[in-house]
């Protein structure tokens, strides 16, 4: 009882410190001197329609690149954790796998349907980070739906092997890619992922906005694999 | 409009911050979290909302002059995007060590964890 | 080269897809899509032989085209009879789960033939075994396993025998 | 165009309104099976007269609204497919009470039984698994 | 109208909340985890961040409620003591799966 009363108090000093702070946040104040900024002249600096992308991606492109090594090393976290030693047990158990004892032979139908939508998910994939400069999406999104596109199809086949070398050789080299566009703007253009040492484009057009669609390509990439990584390393084949 | 959102946020992070003190599980404790993070979340964008804003997206609907009173803060926007996956591999790192947890203990109640306590 | 055809119509239908999805087309969008898709083709994805089944010859498109209008007059009954079922104040339902069977052999037909199945008036796929599909029916009114395959199976698998050859 | 977006309007409305039925189904519908009766089916054409309103709205959206429709029409049958597989394999039979009529048969418990019992005559083996 | 939708969006949400952390079965508190930010993707959209509610939408409903179910499904199912006869040499007794796994 004691304890709750404690949590309690604790909840009432936050609120205390919060509603200060929340009561000077209203519609009515308009944006921010720098997002003023962002939205008046991002649209000429960089030529991408979608604001958020050109934050996320150039203005704030440090954070993005720091982002994406944290999650790098959460999924070499999970991986390290989970599939560490599980690899021979695993395998033990396959082998010795009495057919039809326990187990269920995966259905037909899922089977079927996952082989057709995996190439489509993947291109619905690709379609969204491909515009991620023109309408709402971009990497994490698409990369998202690579993830869930090679989810459907561990969940169609639970005994299917990923091929570990690939996913990790497709982050490995996006990875590297993303840091050399960015030292590439560093010397082409005006600082580190500067998307601008290529020709902005029309815009509104597909190729367009620089180098900022290379860039959430390569996030995709990046983002896919290692999400794919972590639902792999977390799945259990029963 | 934006102080709905920001009551909301905060009970959501209220609840997450309950949970994460009064479940004895680790189990529970991950879920509290994530609530709690959903809340975080959904203050920052409530923070950005500019009245009867946009997104900030320019096409034919919306021109880029002219454009300052009508579209949102871009800047929270893309925090929370990159949060919001740091927060999913986050969960997932926590996951993996309550999986270590059960299997090294066979157990998940804080109370059971002795090795800590002072 | 093997796995030609495959490659080639998985192309096709992908490509489809992404000119529906850039739907207001740009010759950019056009090259852009198509070095996309052939890349894509060209990856060793999994489960691409799939598409061998498909096939694009007139008439089997024209027996598509037909087969969709059927299917939409089933979804549409289908959606009547669950309303009338759901609004009624005690619930007319016989429910049971029947095996009916079907001559098609493409994976891809019987994939489509479960689909259409599950959307029809009370039914629903729950297993399949070879040939045999187990269904869920609403209320069963069929005694054996030829009857029920005339009530359910019959009147799309005549369009996609032809369809999936 | 105007009139467009209004009759977009209410076929819309209509598929909210199926949506709705579907929601009644699942509450009213005694067990599960008989509740995805009525959420696979409702739903399919509800979300179909959804799409279909917002393309009168805004015709040139067609083609993401049609991609999207043939999506919903490959996977929610198959989600619910998968759903009833994975709900007979834990043991949930379709034959509960209370129902209006008398319940009548469960053919593929029937089969997998026999297939058990086949198993078991010509392998001989453990014998607690009978049942 | 926005507003009164903003304020049922809340009132879902906080309801999944308490449910999440109140609900005995855990699978259950795991899906209303999960319904919470499926709600939160509808809020973000009405506050102008499709980006965001796209994200939330795919990670947080999603791919997160997936992983959480993966990790419960691991931690329910601890390597037993098979008992079928094929398994023999080491898996006599869950302590020593355990060792082996570690």
């Amino acid at each position: 009882m004691m304890k709750r009363l404690i949590i309690i108090l604790a909840l009432a000093a936050i609120a205390l410190g919060f509603f200060p702070l929340a009561m000077r946040i209203s519609g009515d104040s308009g944006l921010t001197a720098l997002a003023t900024h962002y939205v008046e002249a991002g649209a000429d600096e960089l030529g991408a329609a979608n604001l958020v992308t050109s934050v996320v991606v150039s203005y704030r492109g440090l954070d993005t690149l720091g982002e994406v090594m944290v999650l790098f090393t959460a999924t070499t976290g999970v991986t390290a954790l989970l599939v560490a030693g599980k690899s021979k047990s695993h395998k033990k158990e396959k082998d010795s796998e009495p057919d039809g004892d326990g187990r269920r032979e995966g259905s037909e139908l899922l089977a079927t349907g996952a082989a057709f939508l995996f190439p489509i998910l993947i291109l619905f994939g690709i379609y969204i980070f491909l515009n991620g400069h023109l309408t709402p999406g971009g990497g994490f999104q698409g990369g998202v739906v690579l993830a869930s596109a090679f989810l459907l199809l561990l969940f169609s086949d639970c005994r299917l092997e990923l091929n570990h070398a690939l996913l990790k050789g497709a982050e490995a080299i996006s990875g590297a890619a993303y840091v050399a566009v960015g030292l590439l703007g560093l010397w082409l253009a005006g600082g580190f992922l500067d998307p601008r040492f290529l020709p902005a484009g029309e815009f509104g057009q597909l190729f367009s906005a620089g180098a900022i669609p290379i860039i959430y390509i390569l996030i995709g990439i990046k983002v896919g694999s290692e999400l794919t990584g972590i639902v792999d390393a977390m799945r259990r084949c029963s | 409009m934006t102080h709905i959102v920001l009551a909301i946020g905060f009970l959501l992070v209220c609840i997450g911050f309950w949970g994460l003190m009064t479940r004895r599980e680790v189990f529970r404790m991950i879920i509290s979290f994530s609530l709690l993070d959903t809340g975080v979340h959904v203050i920052m964008v409530g923070i950005g909302y500019v009245r009867a804003g946009t997104a900030p997206i320019f096409d034919e609907a919306l021109a880029v002059a002219g454009a300052v009173g009508k579209v949102v803060d871009p800047v929270p926007s893309a925090l929370v995007l990159t949060a919001i996956v740091i927060g999913l591999a986050v969960t997932a790192l926590m996951l993996s060590f309550a999986i270590r947890l059960h299997a090294s203990r066979g157990s998940l109640a804080v109370d059971d964890m002795k090795e800590l306590k002072w | 080269m093997k796995g030609f055809l495959v490659r080639l119509k998985a192309l096709l239908v992908l490509y489809a897809v992404w000119l529906a999805l850039m739907a207001p087309l740009s010759t950019q969008d056009l090259a852009a899509g198509l070095g996309i898709v052939l890349v894509l083709v060209l990856l060793p994805l999994p489960g691409l032989s799939i598409y061998r089944e498909i096939s694009l010859a007139p008439k089997r498109i024209l027996f598509f085209i037909l087969y969709i209008g059927v299917l939409l007059i089933e979804i549409c009954k289908s959606n009547i009879d669950v309303a009338l079922r759901v609004v009624q104040p005690v619930i007319p339902i016989q429910p049971g789960i029947v095996k009916v069977s079907t001559r098609l052999t493409s994976r891809l037909g019987r994939w489509v033939l479960a689909n259409s199945i599950t959307l029809t008036p009370g039914t629903i796929t729950v297993e399949t075994k070879g040939g045999d599909l187990y269904i869920h029916w609403i209320s069963v009114t069929a005694d054996d396993v030829d009857s029920a395959t005339k009530k359910i199976v019959n009147q799309f698998e005549k369009y996609l025998e032809v369809i999936f050859g | 165009m105007e009139i467009l977006a209004i009759i977009g309007s209410f076929v819309s409305l209509i598929g909210a309104f199926f949506l709705l039925l579907a929601a009644i189904g699942i509450i009213r519908m005694p067990d599960t099976y008989n509740r995805m009766q009525t959420g696979t089916k409702a739903t399919t054409l509800g979300s179909m007269l959804f799409f279909v309103g917002i393309g009168l709205a805004h015709p040139s959206w067609w083609t993401k609204l049609l991609i999207l429709t043939v999506f919903i029409f490959l996977t929610n049958p198959l989600s619910s497919h998968v759903l009833a597989r994975a709900l007979h394999f834990i043991g949930k039979s379709p034959l509960v009470e209370p129902y209006s009529g008398p319940s009548v048969r469960d053919d593929l418990a029937f089969d997998e039984a026999q297939a058990v019992l086949a198993a078991e005559g010509s392998r001989q083996m453990e014998k607690g698994e009978a049942e | 109208m926005s507003q009164l939708m903003l304020v049922l969006f809340g009132l879902l949400m906080l309801v999944g909340a308490v449910a999440a952390l109140y609900l005995k079965d855990t699978v259950s508190a795991i899906l209303a985890a999960g319904s919470v930010s499926l709600v939160a993707s509808l809020v973000y959209l009405l506050l102008g961040a499709p980006d965001v509610a796209m994200t939330e939408a795919a990670i947080g409903s999603a791919l997160t409620t997936v992983v959480f179910l993966f990790s419960w499904a691991r931690i329910q199912h601890r390597p037993q003591p098979s008992k079928s006869s094929q398994s023999e040499e080491t898996d006599s007794n869950p302590d020593d799966q355990e060792d082996h796994q570690l």
